[in-house]
Parts: structure tokens; C-alpha cells; sequence
């Protein structure tokens, strides 16, 4: 047993934290609440790829023939975690789903076609999956593509459609075949944003960011967009959902969360010493630490297994579970630290580190349900990691 | 014994959720909170038509001389509606201390308007550290610079020489945080140290006219939706009859403030939690997934089983400190055994509910985050878990 | 809305616990763990009965006709929660499932030879209830019951048959019909002990009492001993179940438990100061007298609504769960305050508490799937209370 | 990076999970748990003869130079299996001890005879607060009482003075509480303030046979099934060698051993909430009640799928801080977390293994309660929660 990183992943490691140090600018980094969908977040990300394009960091996790690095996953989670840590994620769409089910299950067209824009950074997407109806149960989405001569024509409506007002391509779930077991008759495509029959209406979320509802409205996607075979599209979404889980998923922004309420406690006077110093603030603080130790352990291991091409199942979910109820007891601990000037938002004057910790309540409501709800995530634990009959 | 509620409550009760629900929906409880001073005249002239503003006042400052248990029952139901209002403040709280402590004169010239909407009364106390402690209290109140020759120790203020003195009035600076309602203020009661130091020693009040040209007020938007604001006090000239109480003996009044407003703040998280509750398991019953309604899951019975113990461990906890503050027996326990337990409950009662609504209720328009953010600011206001928690060690004197 | 006892209530408590104060010697308090099973426990009950009897105090909820006082709940609730704050719950079965289903749905016959023995303290009662594949699915239940001449012959197997070893009579369920849906052929029988074809098994607890394993071979009973009417007995064990949970549960025990524990508190040196002079420790018990706050007035819900002859059905298991679940967590933190003390089990030098800490931790154990488990009872508010499907 | 255990510490694995199958399944364990010192000394011989008494010393001593992480392998088969035996107290503890601080003499005479079975060392350290810190340490060690004129000063042991010097004998007195394995033990190693007063200063640790007449020993009867004793030394006079480490300074030895002593706990307490979970999960399968396994219903997968997260956090929690100490890396923080965690992690397991398995593991001879009172035990040795917690804070520099 070793938990030792090699010499290489140290490098890598070291190499990314010193250019991120570097190139991520403190007040991004104190402000970036909410900037990943904001204005001049979109402005930073988009200058950002553009040095790790030079850097040849844009597709790290893929085969060089696509134009990745191929890098092994232990070194694909230490890029995601310095990437998060410093809240820059570019393409995330792009590069963990799209990009690995086009290399695994796409046609030569498609792969020619995407992956070198995906490298280069000149292509964003969108995520097409969820439905009104169509939540924690995904395969009973009911957006249907029809075919028509040479086209699928699709008519639907999607929810939760992050990213659809600025994406080029939507990478949509929509069913195929009604004559089938539900999961069975779904299929994926790459529909250009641009086609007519889309519209698009924005969503505000509780953590301020927009999301959005798409109406899919008679939308002809040519029969060279369906990815890969014919209702096959199930698998390509589980196969992609796994991978998204383990090394993808912003763990990092945890640990950053993390740095910044020790920063505060020990920054912030209160009854005459400094927050650090109460014992309560002390013990919640030490608890924290631990769960967040034991995620990343949990990081490692799903990361590790992949390295060793062991497929985890219920690790896998395991970690998605602990680390997004670890967010809500991290961000809600944060809360009672800080609080009432844990109340403010971003943008009030006295909000505790600028509103970080308001935005981060907010946000770590959601990460426990999207992606897989810890309900089913606990689920799969039982079944899949235990053998507990359904 | 007798849980159920009088005839007079229920038909308050009801009155209130007929009327919160057609006068302040959801929809206008979020447009409100997007006003910096969070305060709908309209709807206030409204509340105050229908008597509820001097509900708790005696009937010759145009009351209604009702119970604490009356107050919950009105405090449940702005709970369930969310609604936004200076009620808290204004009514339960600074006309309290109005009652409690002011001189005749002060409550003849607050009471009846508060009781009439005319006046908006707020409480002044928290400043850089929000802790709710003594020590927070630096805001100065000093007596106007000595006259050639005289001696300081000379100038008692006349609360302490006699009626009628007269005496250089007080000059208060400081800047207060937190200061619920202190945008739509017109009066503020002001925690001032009128002897410098820390501990609970030397802080006095003071009702202070809002529109004094020294004052500034600034919004803190919480995310709470309840109306906060920063003020500051430049230098502020008060008349020596703003002193609301004993002079350097404020303190205990601000503990009865305090234990005051933890109380009403239990009765409305109650009825929020409540609510949280049954939008939960009205939606529960009518989402279908994997196609049974996901309320037939037992993750999701269990959930709603818990939430259900919360709401009502919660409901009669605070019901029965309620009781015997009307009993006139000692409760400062019982309402920070309440306090404590919602601060944690409502929070779990919200955040599951968040889970069970899932994506739906992440919008940020869906009327369950109302809850979720009152959830979260019922907890810090007026003393978190932690807080009570040592107060009841106290009280149970280990 | 009025939480105040009436005047009658509380010169009935004062009676009750000046009487209790005189009566019950402080030592059996400081050692009443496990007495109840134990030899000397048990002579110190039966003394007690007729103390009790000589106060009329015995059949305290039972209509006047059959030798009880006919007291309203919330006065039964004070009975039981005074007696069990002293640890002293005289015939508990017989007074709280026995007797009042014969009231309620017993022959004339069966009334009058076994309520004055009841009211009297005379008979004792052993619940025959769960069977080794019957738990939470009690209405699964195999032992029969098979009709042979004006006799019943049961055969079959019991477990956790409490008390089996000192009784006169098991109250007994076992199946009279096995051709109907299973709940709707489970008939009630009074078994005296000594009938020939039981044999009774020890059965040692975790919390070191003794139960039982009985078995039933060919053992013959009267018809006249089958309570009530044929096939109903589920009917009349979920009526007494429902009875049991609220009034005469002894919750009182846990007020105890809690007082004892702020007693060590506060007797206590550790590090130079008492234990209750430990933040830690100070939060903790105020945590905890909170829950016991809100199990006090769960308990008089209850009892309130029953004295209003309306049926509390979820808010009976709401306070069953809340009460068991708060007695662990009760006895954890117990454990917890006393450290390397609370290991030591009554008996053994330096026990914390005389080991009464000790032993509520194993016993608590219990409570939670006892009488109906927490999940049986989460789900009873899910569905009868909040009106969630099955 | 590489998270699989080597082959050899595959085959410890495989070894000791039969040998103790065999050697000492749960009904023998409950049997010697029934016994005042608990020790089995034919099992202890059996072990000894398998070469694991000797694990972690180096070969000159008979030892077979393993790594902590091995001792890890073995002792989470140990936790799995819930043994009883002395081999934490004097194997990996004692011996330990004796390999930081001992005098060649003492290693030569004492580790080759743990590494052989033939002598148990236990160490003696809890007093009347049981709580691991210094001012717990009040057993007196005082040199024999002075010749005629000759100054207490001078009288410094040999450690001090160079070798070969002889001085007058140290004297013990006091009482130690919890003394693991203290009933079979041959040696002590005890903390004895040899200046009087609080705190870590004037802590040193002596080696003294336990047979000494001085001695009395009574059990302590852990419901934790962990061989506890009381210990009282009556004026016993030990050899100025006995003197183990630096004197005065003895505690951070007793800092050193306590950390050990938490991550090898930690080592254990994961193999018993493996076996925990695994005879849940078993039993959820085969247990049928309303006509399924009640593995298969909702609430007892969420439970059981909580158990294996407790579990598999605790696991990984616990081998990181194990590779750090045979990585030569600071390892006191994460054996904290670790220690703190588990602390929680096995009760949690242990309980919802108890309420799942329900009736049945109530019976006091269940295999299952084994887990349950070692989780109870193992929570508060070497440290609990809180302990840790702290540890943490101070060691994240709070």
C-alpha cells in the first residue's frame, strides 16, 4: 500500500498549482461567486483556455490521437482538484462528457469533426437531459426525435438546460423508439443550438446563476448527429455519468471552501479573540477536516481503480454521496460560524468573506440531487456494492 | 390541560391565513424582498385596519389586550405566509419594551401609533460582532460637552435627579448592524453604553427619532428576506426623555428583548416549518417517479416522518413556553429549550423538504425557498443553537 | 391552550410521588438496573403490589365495575411516569394489554375470573406475541391454534417471551384459520402456564435480564380461554398495542436517567473541575434535556387526546419513536460524559453511576425495534398521519 | 499510488483471518471474556508460535522487522475476529516503547521475551480521571529516603550521572486505573511523576515486574470485553534501571504511545465494523419479513449503504495515516481524524447493525454484540471524539 504520489504526478501537480498561482487572479478567486455563469466569469474562462491550450492542459484525460494527453486518472483527478481548487473549469461539458463517449462510442465523423474543436476550446455544450417528468428517473423522458427522410425532428421540452443560452451544441437525450422498455428506445445527439425550433427560457436558481428551460419544437437534426448506434443512448449517458463522477466532479472547490473558513475563523475577531480560538468554532473546524480527508480519500480510490482499469461501481456513487452531503455540512457549518453576517450576499456590505459563504449555502443545496440524487446514489450502494436484493 | 386553541384564536388564525394568503401570495412576498427597505405600506395599512398592530397593547393604547398565545397564533400564520413586515419589531418587540419600561409620556406618544401603523418602531443592538452579548454594545452615549465650570459627575441626567431638571441632552455615535427593520423605522430603541467599558454594565436605551439628519441608513440584504439594515448614529442629539428605562441598567431589558424575540421567532418558524412540510408532502404525493408517486417510497416516508417529529417536537415546545409566559411563570428555559431546537429543525424540516422537491425547488422562484432562507435566518436571529444552548446549561445551573 | 394540570392532577402526582418518595428506598433506585428481572427485584414488586392495592392504586385506568379508578389519561400518564421515574411497574401486562382488552372484548365469563385477580396484583402475564420468523411482520406469525373437541391445541414456537419463566398465564396469539389473509386468522388465548407441552428456554439480553424462548407442544386449551370472539385477535393486540404505547410506556425512566446524569455531572471532578463545568458536556445535557422537554409534551399530547376520546394513531408512534430513539442518544451521551467509566457494568469497582450508565446504554438498544421498530413507526406517520401512499 | 496490500501482507491477511476462525471463534471469545484476566494463554502461545509477537521489532530482538502497515493487516483481522489477547498492550505498545526508549539492557531483556510469548508488558497509565492527560498522573516515584547527611540534590539517578553509579532504589505509590492487560501482565511500564505537581513536566516512565508484592491488581470488568485491571503499587521499589527514556521528560513518550495506541485501535475498529457490516448485510438478505428479504426494503439499504460509506471512510482514514508512519512522514493529525472518526464511525455501524438485525442480536450470546460493545470501548480508548478533536484543532494550527 502506498499512497505515495509519483514523481511525475507530483510535477504535474506542482506545474499546475504554480501556473494556476499565477495566472488565476486573487480577486477572481475572492469573488468568483456565481462568475462561472456570469458576464465576466464567461470573459475569464474563455481567455483562460486559451493558455491551457498552450499549455497542452485542454484535454488532458484523452488519447493523443484526439489531441489529449493521456494523462492516467490519478493525474486527471490532481488536474480537476487544482482546476476547481481555483474555480476554472473550462469546457466541462465539452471535455468529460462529450468529448469520452465521441471517443468510445462515435462515428470516425463525429470524432473528426468534435474532438479537435473540443481540444482547442472552440466549442461549448450544453447538457439535454432532464425533464419536467423526468428527474431522478431518466429514462422515462419523453422528448422524442422522429425520423424523417435523412433527419431525426425532435420536439420536447428539456429542464435544467445549463448553459443553453451560450452553448453551441446541445448533447441531447430523446427518445427513439416508443416501443420499448423505456430506457431502451433512447438515443444521443449533437443538435446545433443555432437549428430553428429551439427556444430557450432562463431559469434563476437559488444560488443566482441561470439555468434554463428548452422547448425542442419540431427541430431537424441531421441522421449524422446521432451519436454513435441507434438506441444505444442509455448507455452512453450511465457509461459518461460514471466517469463525470470520479474525476470531473469540482472536488477541489471544497477544499477551497474549506482554506477560506480557516481563514476567516482565525481572521475574524469575535467577543475579543479571534474566531479560531472558541472552542465550538474549534471542534466544528476539526470535524470538518476529517470529512474532508476522507473525500479525498474517496477521490483517490475511485481514481486509483480506473488507473487499474477496475471499473468502480458503488465507489463511484459513494463519493458522489459524501462529498455533496459533505458540501452541505461544510457550507452549513460555514453558516453558523459566520453568523449573522453569514445571511449577507454576495455584493452586501459586512458578508462574511464577500459572500462566499452565502453563496455557497445556496449552492450546496443542489449538488445532492443533480447528477443522481443521494437517495439513488445509496441505492446503487446497497444493490451494486452490497449485493442487496432490488 | 387543553392543547387545542380558544375559539377567539382559531378564528384568528384562520382570519390571518385567509388574509396573508389573498393580501401577501408568495409571488409578492419575493417582489417585496427586492425593495431595499423590504416594508409594503400598503399591506401594513392593511394589518393595521384589521387590529393586529396593538394586538398585545392595553386597550387605552388603542389595543387589543391580547395574550402572548394570541401573538403565536398570528406569528404562526406570518410564519406559514412567509410575509414580510416590521410586525416582529415594531409590535412584539419594541412596544414591549415600550411597555415594560417607558415612562408614561413615551408610551402615550409611541404606543397608539404604533398600534395605529402610523409609527414603525425598531430595535438598535447589534454592532461589529453580532453576537448578541454586552460586550457588542459600543455605541456611545455621552452627555453634551460641560458647560464652562461645570462639574461632570454634576450632570446627572434628570431620570436620576428628578423629574423636570433639565440637563444637556445625550450624543450618541456608533454604528449599529442587523438593525431589523431599520429602513421603514421612524423610531429606533438604541443600546447605548452611557458608561464606558464592557459587560452588562453601563448600556443604556434610548428612543431616537429615525429621521434625525445624523443618522444613516444603509440595507443588508439579507438572504433571509427579513428587512436589515446598518445605521449609523453621527453624533446624534437626543433629548434627555429619549431614555427609555434605567439609566446604565439597560441591559436586563435587553434580555427580556432578546427571549421576547426569540419567542415570536419560534412561532413563526413553526408555522413555517409547517408549511415547508406540507408543500413537501402535497408534492410528494403528486410527483411520479419510476412510475409511483415518489411519496410511496419509504427514503421518502422516512424523510417526511422526520420532518413531521421535528414540526411538531417544535410546535408544542414553543406553544408551552408561550403558555407560561401568559401564565406568568418564569420561561426563559422553556424559550431557549425552543429556541435551540428550531434553530435546527426548521433547517433540517427546509433542507430536506429542498431534497424532496429536488431540481423543481432550486428555481429560484419556486415558492419553497422562502422557506429555506427563513429557515437559515430564523436560526441566527436572536441567538443561534449554540447560543441557547449555553443558556439553557445556565438555566438548568450546571 | 393550557398546559397546567388541574388541581385534582396535581394533588394526585403529589400523592403519588410523596408516596413513592417514602416507599421506593433510595438504594433500590441507585440499583434498579436489570431489578425488575432480578430475584430480589422481583420480591421488591410483589411488596410493592400491595402497597399500592392498599392505595387503590392499582388499576388506576380501569373502569370503577371492575376494581379501577377509572382515571382519566392524563392522570394515568402521571401514574405511569411517576412509577417508572421510580423504577417500579407493577404488573405491567396484565394492568396495561391484558386487562384492558378484556374490558373491551373479553367473555363475561373471562372478566370476572381474571380482572379482580389482575386489579388484586394476584396473576401475572407473559406476552406471547413474536415468533422467530414473526418480528416486525408479527401478523406472519405460525404458531396454530387448532380446534379439537371444546379444547384448542396450540403448537409452535415463541421468542422473547418475557417474564414466561415466572407467569401464570400467556397472553397468547396464535393462527385459528390458515386458509384467510394472515392478520385476519390470529386468535387471542389465556394460557395458564402450568398446562402441560410449554417449556420455557432462558434467553440472556445484552442488558443481562432474562427472556425466553417457549414451546409449544400439543398444548391444550379450554375454548373458554379464546378471548373474545374467533380470528380477531389481531385486532384486539393492535388495539392494546396503540393503548400500551402512550399511557404506560415508562418514560418516567429516561426523566430519571436524565437527572441521575446531571447529578454525575455535577459530582463529578474531571481535570480539576466538574464535569458539568465542561462546555462539551454542558452542551450536551442541554441538548438532551431539550428532547426530554419535547418527549414530555409528545407524551402529553397523547394522553390528552385520549382523555378527549379522540384516537391518536400517528402521534402515538411519533412518541414511541422520538422516546427510544432519545434513549440512546440519552445513554450515548451518558457514555460519552462518563469516558472509561462507562465501560464498567454494575457490580465492577469505579462504574459510573453504579453502572447505571452502563446498563441503560445496553438496554436501550431494545426500545427501537421492541414494541413495534422505528421503521414500523416512521412509516405509520408517513402514512397514516401525513397520508403518503403505500 | 497503489492501495492494494502487498502479496505478503495478503497472505498475513489470509493467515491470521483463518487462524483466528479456527483458534478463537466469537463463542471462545465470549467465554474468556468471562474470565477475570481475560488471556488465553494457549492461544497466546499459538500466536507467538505464528511469529506475530514479534512483528514489529527488529530481527536481533527475534522480531521479523515488519511495517506498521503490516501490524494493520493483522490487527483489523484481530478487530474482525474481536479477539482478546495482550497484543496491542505489549506487542505494539510495550514493545514500541521499549524499541524508543530502552537501554540496550532492557531491549535485550525484555523484547526477545514479548517477541517469544513469554513475558506480557502492559503500560500503566490512567489515574483517577481516566482522561490521557498529564495532570491525570499522580502516581508518586521517589528515591528511597536519603542517607544521613547526605543532600537530596546530589541524589540524581544513574541517567543522569553517567553509567555505573549506583543510587538508592525509586519507590511507587499509587493507584492506576485501566491499566489494559494489567491482570496478565509480567512488566509494567508506569508514568510516575517523579517531581510533584501538573502537567507534562516531571512525568518518567518505569519498567517494574508485575509480581512484585507491592502490587495488587483487581479486574476492571469492561463490558467492552477489553481486559482492564486496577492497579495499586504500595511503596514498590524498583531498580534505579527501570528508568525507561529521559527522566522528567517521560511524557512525550506518553504522547507517542497514546497515538500509537489510537491508530492501532483504529486498525481493529475497522476489522470490526467490516464484520459488523458484512453479518448486516448477510442477515438483511437472508431475514424474510412481509414476504421479502428485508435487505430489499428501502430504509435497510440507505442504512446499510451509510455503514459501508462509515466503513469504507474509516478504512482508507486509517491505512493513510498508517503508510505516513511507515513513510517516516508527521503523521498526529491524521491519526486524530482518524481516531476521531472512528470513534464515531464503529458506534454508528454498530448500532444500525443492531437495529437492523433487531431481536435477535439482543440475545446476549449474538456474535453481533461483540461489535457492539467493542465499538463502545474502542470509541473511548487511546482518546474519543472530542480527545481527537481537539488534537486536530491544534494540530490544523486553529
Amino acid at each position: 500500500m502506498d499512497f505515495a504520489y509519483s514523481k511525475q504526478e507530483r510535477r504535474f501537480q506542482k506545474e499546475l498549482h504554480d501556473f494556476l498561482t499565477k495566472e488565476v487572479p486573487t480577486d477572481i478567486k475572492s469573488r468568483m461567486l456565481g462568475q462561472i455563469e456570469s458576464e465576466s466569469g464567461q470573459a475569464f474562462q474563455r481567455d483562460f483556455i486559451k493558455k491551457l491550450i498552450e499549455k497542452k492542459w485542454m484535454a488532458v484525460s484523452w488519447p493523443k490521437e484526439y489531441g489529449g494527453q493521456a494523462k492516467p486518472a490519478i493525474e486527471q483527478l490532481l488536474y480537476a482538484w487544482e482546476l476547481s481548487y481555483f474555480h476554472v473549469s473550462p469546457g466541462q461539458t465539452g471535455m468529460s462528457v462529450v468529448g469520452p463517449t465521441l471517443i468510445h462510442f462515435g462515428t470516425e465523423e463525429q470524432k473528426q469533426t468534435f474532438l479537435p474543436m473540443i481540444a482547442r476550446g472552440e466549442v461549448t455544450f450544453c447538457l439535454g437531459y432532464t425533464e419536467p417528468n423526468a428527474g431522478s428517473d431518466l429514462a422515462s423522458l419523453q422528448t422524442r426525435a422522429d425520423r424523417d427522410g435523412d433527419d431525426w425532428v425532435i420536439n420536447g421540452q428539456k429542464i435544467f438546460t445549463s448553459g443553453a443560452d451560450r452553448s453551441d451544441y446541445c448533447w441531447l437525450a430523446a427518445r427513439t423508439d416508443q416501443s420499448v422498455p423505456k430506457h431502451k428506445g433512447i438515443s444521443m445527439f449533437l443538435v446545433d443550438m443555432k437549428t430553428p425550433g429551439i427556444s430557450v427560457q432562463p431559469l434563476i436558481t437559488l444560488a443566482g446563476y441561470r439555468t434554463n428551460i428548452t422547448y425542442w419544437d419540431n427541430v431537424r437534426v441531421p441522421a449524422s448527429r446521432l451519436v454513435g448506434e441507434v438506441n444505444r443512448g442509455w448507455y452512453y449517458a450511465a457509461a459518461a455519468l460514471d466517469f463525470e463522477r470520479i474525476a470531473l466532479f469540482p472536488w477541489g472547490r471544497l477544499e477551497y471552501e474549506f482554506d477560506e473558513l480557516v481563514r476567516y475563523c482565525k481572521g475574524t475577531m469575535r467577543g475579543g479573540k479571534p474566531l479560531s480560538k472558541h472552542p465550538e468554532v474549534r471542534k466544528r473546524v476539526a470535524a470538518l477536516s476529517i470529512e474532508m480527508s476522507a473525500m479525498k480519500l474517496l477521490a483517490v480510490r475511485a481514481a486509483w481503480m480506473i488507473g487499474r482499469n477496475r471499473i468502480p461501481n458503488y465507489e463511484a456513487s459513494m463519493l458522489k454521496m459524501f462529498a455533496t452531503e459533505f458540501q452541505q455540512r461544510l457550507s452549513n457549518a460555514g453558516m453558523q460560524i459566520a453568523g449573522l453576517f453569514g445571511l449577507l450576499p454576495d455584493g452586501a456590505p459586512h458578508a462574511a468573506l464577500d459572500g462566499l459563504i452565502n453563496y455557497r449555502y445556496r449552492y450546496a443545496v443542489m449538488p445532492t440531487f443533480g447528477g443522481g440524487s443521494s437517495e439513488l446514489m445509496r441505492n446503487i450502494i446497497a444493490q451494486r456494492g452490497l449485493g442487496l436484493p432490488r | 390541560m387543553n392543547l387545542d386553541w380558544s375559539e377567539s384564536q382559531e378564528l384568528l388564525r384562520k382570519t390571518a391565513r385567509d388574509f396573508f394568503a389573498r393580501e401577501s401570495p408568495p409571488a409578492k412576498v419575493k417582489q417585496l424582498e427586492k425593495t431595499p427597505a423590504r416594508q409594503d405600506p400598503d399591506l401594513w395599512r392593511k394589518i393595521a385596519s384589521l387590529g393586529w398592530l396593538g394586538l398585545p397593547f392595553p386597550e387605552k393604547y388603542g389595543g387589543a389586550n391580547g395574550s402572548f398565545l394570541d401573538l403565536v397564533a398570528l406569528l404562526e400564520e406570518m410564519g406559514r405566509a412567509a410575509i414580510v413586515s416590521p410586525f416582529l419589531s415594531s409590535v412584539v418587540l419594541s412596544g414591549d419594551l415600550l411597555l415594560k419600561a417607558g415612562s408614561d409620556a413615551q408610551k402615550e406618544r409611541l404606543l397608539p401609533a404604533i398600534a395605529n401603523g402610523s409609527a414603525i418602531v425598531a430595535v438598535a443592538l447589534c454592532e461589529s460582532d453580532a453576537s448578541y452579548a454586552p460586550d457588542d454594545v459600543q455605541l456611545t452615549a455621552n452627555l453634551s460637552s460641560p458647560l464652562e465650570g461645570e462639574e461632570l459627575s454634576k450632570r446627572e441626567p434628570s431620570a436620576l435627579r428628578g423629574e423636570g431638571a433639565s440637563v444637556p441632552p445625550w450624543r450618541l455615535s456608533g454604528t449599529k448592524l442587523f438593525v431589523l427593520d431599520g429602513l421603514s423605522a421612524d423610531h429606533f430603541i438604541v443600546a447605548a453604553r452611557t458608561k464606558p467599558g464592557k459587560g452588562p454594565a453601563g448600556i443604556s436605551l434610548f428612543v431616537v427619532d429615525a429621521t434625525s439628519p445624523s443618522i444613516t441608513r444603509a440595507p443588508l440584504a439579507s438572504f433571509g428576506g427579513e428587512a436589515q439594515a446598518e445605521v449609523r448614529f453621527d453624533n446624534v442629539i437626543v433629548p434627555d426623555d429619549a431614555l427609555l428605562g434605567p439609566l446604565h441598567k439597560g441591559w436586563p431589558l435587553v434580555r427580556a428583548y432578546l427571549r421576547r424575540g426569540a419567542l415570536a421567532m419560534c412561532a413563526q418558524m413553526v408555522g413555517g416549518a409547517q408549511q415547508a412540510l406540507d408543500m413537501t408532502v402535497a408534492y410528494a404525493k403528486q410527483r411520479i417517479q419510476f412510475g409511483r408517486p415518489i411519496g410511496s417510497f419509504q427514503a421518502i416516508q422516512h424523510k417526511c416522518a422526520d420532518m413531521a417529529t421535528d414540526v411538531d417536537t417544535a410546535r408544542y415546545l414553543t406553544y408551552y413556553a408561550a403558555w407560561k409566559q401568559d401564565a406568568k411563570q418564569q420561561n426563559a428555559l422553556e424559550i431557549s429549550q425552543a429556541k435551540a431546537w428550531l434553530s435546527d429543525a426548521y433547517r433540517r424540516v427546509a433542507r430536506e423538504a429542498q431534497q424532496i422537491h429536488a431540481g423543481i425547488a432550486y428555481v429560484d422562484d419556486h415558492d419553497l425557498q422562502l422557506y429555506f432562507r427563513r429557515a437559515k435566518a430564523g436560526e441566527v436571529l436572536f441567538g443561534d443553537a449554540d447560543f441557547h444552548l449555553r443558556e439553557v446549561a445556565s438555566l438548568l445551573k450546571l
